[in-house]
């Protein structure tokens, strides 16, 4: 429905932040996320952050994906 | 983040999730008679399958429908032929994603306005359009502004930038749509069999997880919210039928590093402060009450529909079945244009030119001839 | 001399003269090709090649060279790749009134630089100027003659089991011109890949008599090439997408802008059919190069006699058709 | 099809391809060749000369012929006059977003017209299109490659009294185009004399040993050429005002506008340096052809060895010094 | 101080008529010459008719000339 | 017709003028004990008996002095310069004679503002620059009217036709002169030697024979009006001196087939209709009185000098000798910059560029080096 492309936030202004995909920058907008800091990854969709991404939960899902890999190798 | 992000592409998780799927589709088979039926609502999933090749493998035991969430796809033909009419004047500076460009209207696309010499502009945001037209004081800029709930807060952020710079010579030309009028549309019918629905992984970032709980509660449909990285996908399908097979409806948020539950409270304030729910027609369906969004009243300096007077005549009707197949009803081959009159450099409908379009992914990727 | 070309630089009087003088023999350096409506050539062969090609890059300079390096890299290439050896070029500049004088010399320095790597020395020259508005700056058509030296030309027989070698990263060129433009907001250091391949083929050449054919796979990208050469040939052929070699800034600005690496314009990079047998040769040769050290397999033959198709095999095991792109790339954003 | 060029046209994806499958490959008739990145000539000789232009001319139809019918003659036509036998031809395009197809192949099918008739080769194409405003319509390059056949090359050491022959009338050409814009008013039923002029040259060559040089004095037209030879070899040339072959037509629009057909362009004219003793035969010869009928000698070789400078004999017997055009010839009212 | 040519007038409208210049044709204007007819020898200048032409003043001239040329020769 | 014409380029006919004059010539030098000195006081005659090789051959026999007549060369430099700067706008079209168009203002000529991208446009006629404004409306036309008579009454046809049409974005922008107050001007100061005067063969389409009976009454100078084909220069100036050895000035019409004595009415009245007597300044020389004409105060709505405000700054003083020249002081060889700094490919003067200049007729026609 919509491309939207994980980016590293490497600038921070007050309404906009230069964020970087592995070595290609842009501006974007962060009007949807203001609690935004310096190193934070965000979904880009059309010019504007809509979401930052958790590490966290990131990490949790590949963690249970590989617990059913194993489940399933042992 | 990112080596931890790259996993979702991992070969090793993604082949080990397959073989789960085959077991528990294999099981849901057993159970009910028939391979599990999923809807992907999002016609990013709908690419994402057929580019990873997921759909192909999963083929005979999982069967994945392209749902109507192609922004493209579903835009009714009137509506494509008022957006290919307003680009029709010297004093108009056209703005538009890249994805409208080709899409085919009753006599031409917005891409043969411009060979024609009209001035017709792909930006990467809508806020680019803005800038447009203030760096062309003497031409009328419109952007086209099409999408569901993620793009929608994204037009809002250009409107709200036109508006507070007193950009005068900006407009847009709104014709968005919502995710939950069509699903209910679709689910209510019931003209096709849909076991459980793949929830789109971004326009979830603005509507959050407990804005499906209706799917549940009054359709015990059960969803799982996923992203579009093979394991995304894979796992996101795996979820879905262990759902099938408990027969206890539920919505998964299974993108939760991206997905709030409660969703983007800010994109939503921004959305409620621009738009306002409107009926919208539908490709191959017509009018739809309140499913869609046009910009509020207050702000209707900012509508073209209000600054220009477009009429765009009855489309003529064609043999483009795209109106079944955004609902589900017929996959792609059974388009009897599909690949032979209708191909990406001659399309017949908007589902074989939008990036998104489910032709144009049976097209590119499913198609071997 | 004045600082800005004026219609009166192309209309064959004294001012052409005098840019003809002072910029291009001056810079090319020869004063008495210049007297003749035509060059003549001293070339001790009888097999020949010719190629031409017009460009048109906007903009005119960006990182890793401007439209007078990539006129000259991109007619070498294309002689190179044929199997031949580069000798001669004719250069046609078509030139906006307006345009800078200086900026012309540095455009032209960069041809009479590069054609001195390349070795292949300028022949033949014309200036065309036209009304501001007529033409965007400048454009370049160039025309090489080379000569074939091997026994067998190229291309050569596809063989089942012949391997695709791409000699480094694809689509850095596509990206970095996006970035030159400045139009979709997209910022890269990322440098085009501009350079002249006919040190590489000559190499490859060498070394290896089981080439079966080169390509240097400018606008259309890798799989534009490939599905040439599939249909023309009548081959099938798979490449691996774990296999293909793309820089980390390229994937991300096609992350952002839903385009695929496959289909961004190279030019420095060489695509080679090569008998399996010596694959690892050609290899070898390759990475010997600054501009080769990247080169890997990305795909092999995998039907010949046939109505040739592309595939790419995925990730997950299964393979999808690649066809010719049906437009340009367009930044999706829905 | 559709009728319009697009930017797809010029993308090297499926549209790229149908417009050279279906223009191109149709009319210039290989299909072959039309795979590989450079085409293979084959050329049983040693001596090669080469020729490039590019062709920007407005309006692109006019009387008597159109951009691709001249730019095949244009670059034939350098090589004829170098001496040699024209044989292969490369074309490149350059088109704007929006031309008419069906323009498009009528000026290919003109190009591929008069090659046949100078029987030469369209060996290697390009094709590039540019947005709307980034090029006027059509520019073309072609780049000719011919052979020398005589043992001695031209130019030939001028000798004092050699006298200046020229095939036929001049400025036709320009005064044609001039009218064809309609920018003055002008208008005239005066056809260019665009012509491929290698039939001449080479029966030219045929029967004298003692032709020094042969130019077709394009841009600049006579004046500007003879100025340049007579610069670059050192040879000071007289030309007779009343010698001066001019078509009424032309005569009159210089009149009306203040230009001097000496510099007026011409696109199938042969202007020759020949030896004294053989005038009278090369002037036969030229006359045997429809476009050499009104071949005449305009002047001579007065010095040799000196500061090269061209002189102008007028009616009443003084001579004055013609100049290279300061500018381009405006139409001058007071 | 200006160019002015001799051109016949092979049309006339009210204001305007159409030259011949040896072949080379245009529409120049006759506000000058209101009296000016079809086959008319005329002088142009810019684009405007001057003067017409009067052929027994111009052949009194060449007899002049003449009679001084071969007042010379004899 | 032609046929007669063309005898006007007679060369039998012309060297035995030739062989004539040499033996007149002869006579006056006897008699006076110096070679006649005759001026042209038309730039086309001074191109005219350059181009024919007429000033060479007659060269230490009859002393051909370029007059005032090269409207392009005679105008103030502040006048060039002001007529670039008002090229100096994207809102403009600038309008013009080919004549004018690479005059070196003190910055630069109009040619380099049309590279930097002015739109600068060549017409054939006056008339035309009122089309093009017809054409555009949304730019403003200027059409710079410089000439003496025979192009004046042009320039009022072309002011009628942008009024009765009412064509509002039309402007003229007039620096015109006229014969009259110059040659008095050269005759009363009597720096150079003039005997006789070649009178200008199209500027006495207009004004007449009669016109030219002050130079008899008031300065006892004879004149010649005569056309520009060579029979026609070596008959005029043969008449010139036998008027001269019979020291009996008279205005003779040596052009009676293209000039009538009373010239032409029509003409004149155009003139009165649309133009008023002005001081105008002349290069090198400086204002004088009632020299010029510019737009009756009644049509001030198409004079350019109004409609826009352009305020040329004091031109730089260069080493150019123009003025001398067209006064007839100098010949353009004593001008040290004449063929060296100074070219028509890099001109420092109008003389150097425009088609009539003395400087380009020099360079062009009478320099072998
Ligand atoms: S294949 Fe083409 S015509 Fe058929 S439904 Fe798809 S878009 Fe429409
Ligand atoms: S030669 Fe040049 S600088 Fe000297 S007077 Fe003439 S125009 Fe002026
Ligand atoms: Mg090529
Ligand atoms: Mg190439
Ligand atoms: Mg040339
Ligand atoms: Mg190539
Ligand atoms: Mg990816
Ligand atoms: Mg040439
Ligand atoms: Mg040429
Ligand atoms: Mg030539
Ligand atoms: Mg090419
Ligand atoms: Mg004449």
């Amino acid at each position: 429905m919509c491309v939207g492309v994980p980016a590293k936030i490497i600038k921070v202004d007050e309404y906009s932040a230069v964020v970087d995909v592995m070595g290609s920058k842009m501006t974007v907008g962060i009007i949807f996320i203001p609690e935004v800091k310096l190193d934070d990854y965000v979904i880009v969709h059309a010019g504007q952050a809509m979401s930052i991404v958790d590490e966290e939960y990131a990490k949790a899902s590949i963690e249970e994906w590989r617990k059913m890999v194993n489940d399933r190798d042992a | 983040m990112i080596e931890t992000l790259k996993q979702f592409s991992s070969s090793t998780i993604s082949q080990a999730l397959l073989k789960q799927i085959e077991q528990k589709a294999g099981e849901y088979k057993e159970k009910f008679g028939r391979e599990p039926a999923l809807m992907e609502v999002c016609g990013s999933h709908t690419m994402a399958v057929a580019k990873t090749g997921v759909k192909k493998l999963l083929a005979g035991k999982v069967k994945l429908i392209s749902g109507p969430g192609c922004p493209v796809c579903v835009t009714d033909q009137k509506s494509i032929d008022a957006m290919i009419q307003l680009a029709e004047s010297d004093e108009r500076i056209i703005c538009t994603f890249g994805d409208m460009v080709r899409v085919p209207g009753t006599n031409r696309a917005l891409i043969d306005a411009k060979t024609d010499g009209r001035d017709v502009r792909v930006v990467y945001s809508p806020c680019d359009a803005v800038e447009i037209a203030k760096e062309n004081p003497d031409k009328q800029v419109v952007f086209l502004g099409i999408g569901f709930e993620t793009t929608i807060p994204v037009l809002a952020v250009a409107l709200k930038k036109a508006d507070d710079e007193r950009v005068t010579n900006f407009s847009m030309w709104v014709t968005t749509k919502l995710v939950e009028p069509i699903l209910r549309k679709l689910l209510n019918e019931g003209d096709v069999q849909v076991d459980g629905l793949l929830l789109p992984g971004h326009v979830s970032i603005v509507l959050g997880k407990y804005h499906y709980q209706y799917l549940v509660d009054e359709y015990r449909v059960p969803g799982v919210i996923c992203g579009f990285e093979p394991a995304e996908l894979l796992s996101g399908i795996y979820k879905s039928i262990e759902l099938l097979l408990n027969e206890n409806p539920e919505i998964i948020n299974s993108h939760q590093h991206v997905v709030r539950d409660e969703g983007n409270r800010q994109a939503q304030l921004m959305i409620d402060q621009y738009f306002q729910v409107c009926d919208e027609a539908w490709r191959g369906i017509g009018v739809i009450e309140n499913s869609g969004l046009d910009i509020r009243d207050q702000f209707i300096h900012l509508n073209a529909k209000s600054r220009f007077d477009i009429k765009a005549g009855e489309p003529k009707p064609t043999r483009c079945r795209c109106g079944e197949i955004i609902r589900g009803l017929i996959p792609p081959e059974e388009c009897n244009l599909f690949a032979k009159a209708c191909t990406p450099v001659n399309p017949i409908g908007p589902c074989m030119v939008s990036s998104e379009g489910s032709c144009a992914a049976s097209y590119q990727y499913l198609r071997e001839e | 001399m004045v600082e800005k070309i004026s219609l009166a630089h192309g209309d064959g009087g004294e001012l052409a003269h005098q840019l003809i003088q002072n910029v291009f023999i001056t810079t090319f350096g020869h004063h008495d090709q210049a007297k003749l409506d035509a060059a003549i050539l001293h070339i001790p062969q009888e097999k020949l090649t010719i190629s031409t090609d017009s460009f048109v890059i906007k903009p005119t300079f960006f990182r890793g060279g401007n439209i007078g390096k990539l006129a000259i890299c991109g007619t070498v290439n294309d002689l190179a790749v044929s199997g031949a050896t580069p000798l001669y070029i004719t250069v046609a500049f078509i030139i906006e009134e307006g345009f800078s004088i200086p900026q012309l010399q540095k455009i032209v320095s960069s041809m009479a630089e590069e054609a001195k790597k390349a070795n292949v020395r300028i022949v033949s020259g014309d200036t065309k100027v036209v009304e501001r508005g007529s033409v965007d700056g400048i454009f370049i058509n160039t025309t090489g003659i080379g000569v074939i030296n091997t026994e067998e030309m190229l291309p050569k027989t596809i063989d089942k089991q012949d391997v695709i070698i791409i000699s480094g990263t694809i689509g850095d060129h596509g990206i970095s011109i996006l970035s030159a433009r400045g139009e979709l907001g997209l910022v890269t250091e990322l440098n085009s890949d501009c350079a002249s391949l006919n040190d590489l083929t000559s190499e490859v050449l060498n070394v290896s008599s089981r080439v079966k054919m080169m390509r240097d796979p400018t606008r259309g990208g890798v799989a534009t090439t490939l599905v040439e050469i599939c249909e023309d040939f009548n081959v099938t052929i798979e490449i691996n997408e774990d296999a293909l070699p793309v820089k980390e800034e390229v994937e991300g600005a096609c992350d952002i802008l839903g385009f695929d690496p496959l289909y961004l314009a190279n030019e420095g990079k060489l695509l080679l059919i090569v008998a399996k047998e010596d694959e690892e040769k050609v290899l070898a040769v390759l990475k010997k190069f600054d501009i080769g050290r990247e080169a890997t397999t990305i795909g092999r033959v995998s039907e010949v006699e046939t109505n040739g198709r592309l595939f790419l095999k995925m990730l997950l095991g299964s393979r999808r058709r690649l066809n010719r792109l049906a437009g340009m790339q367009l930044p999706r954003i829905c």
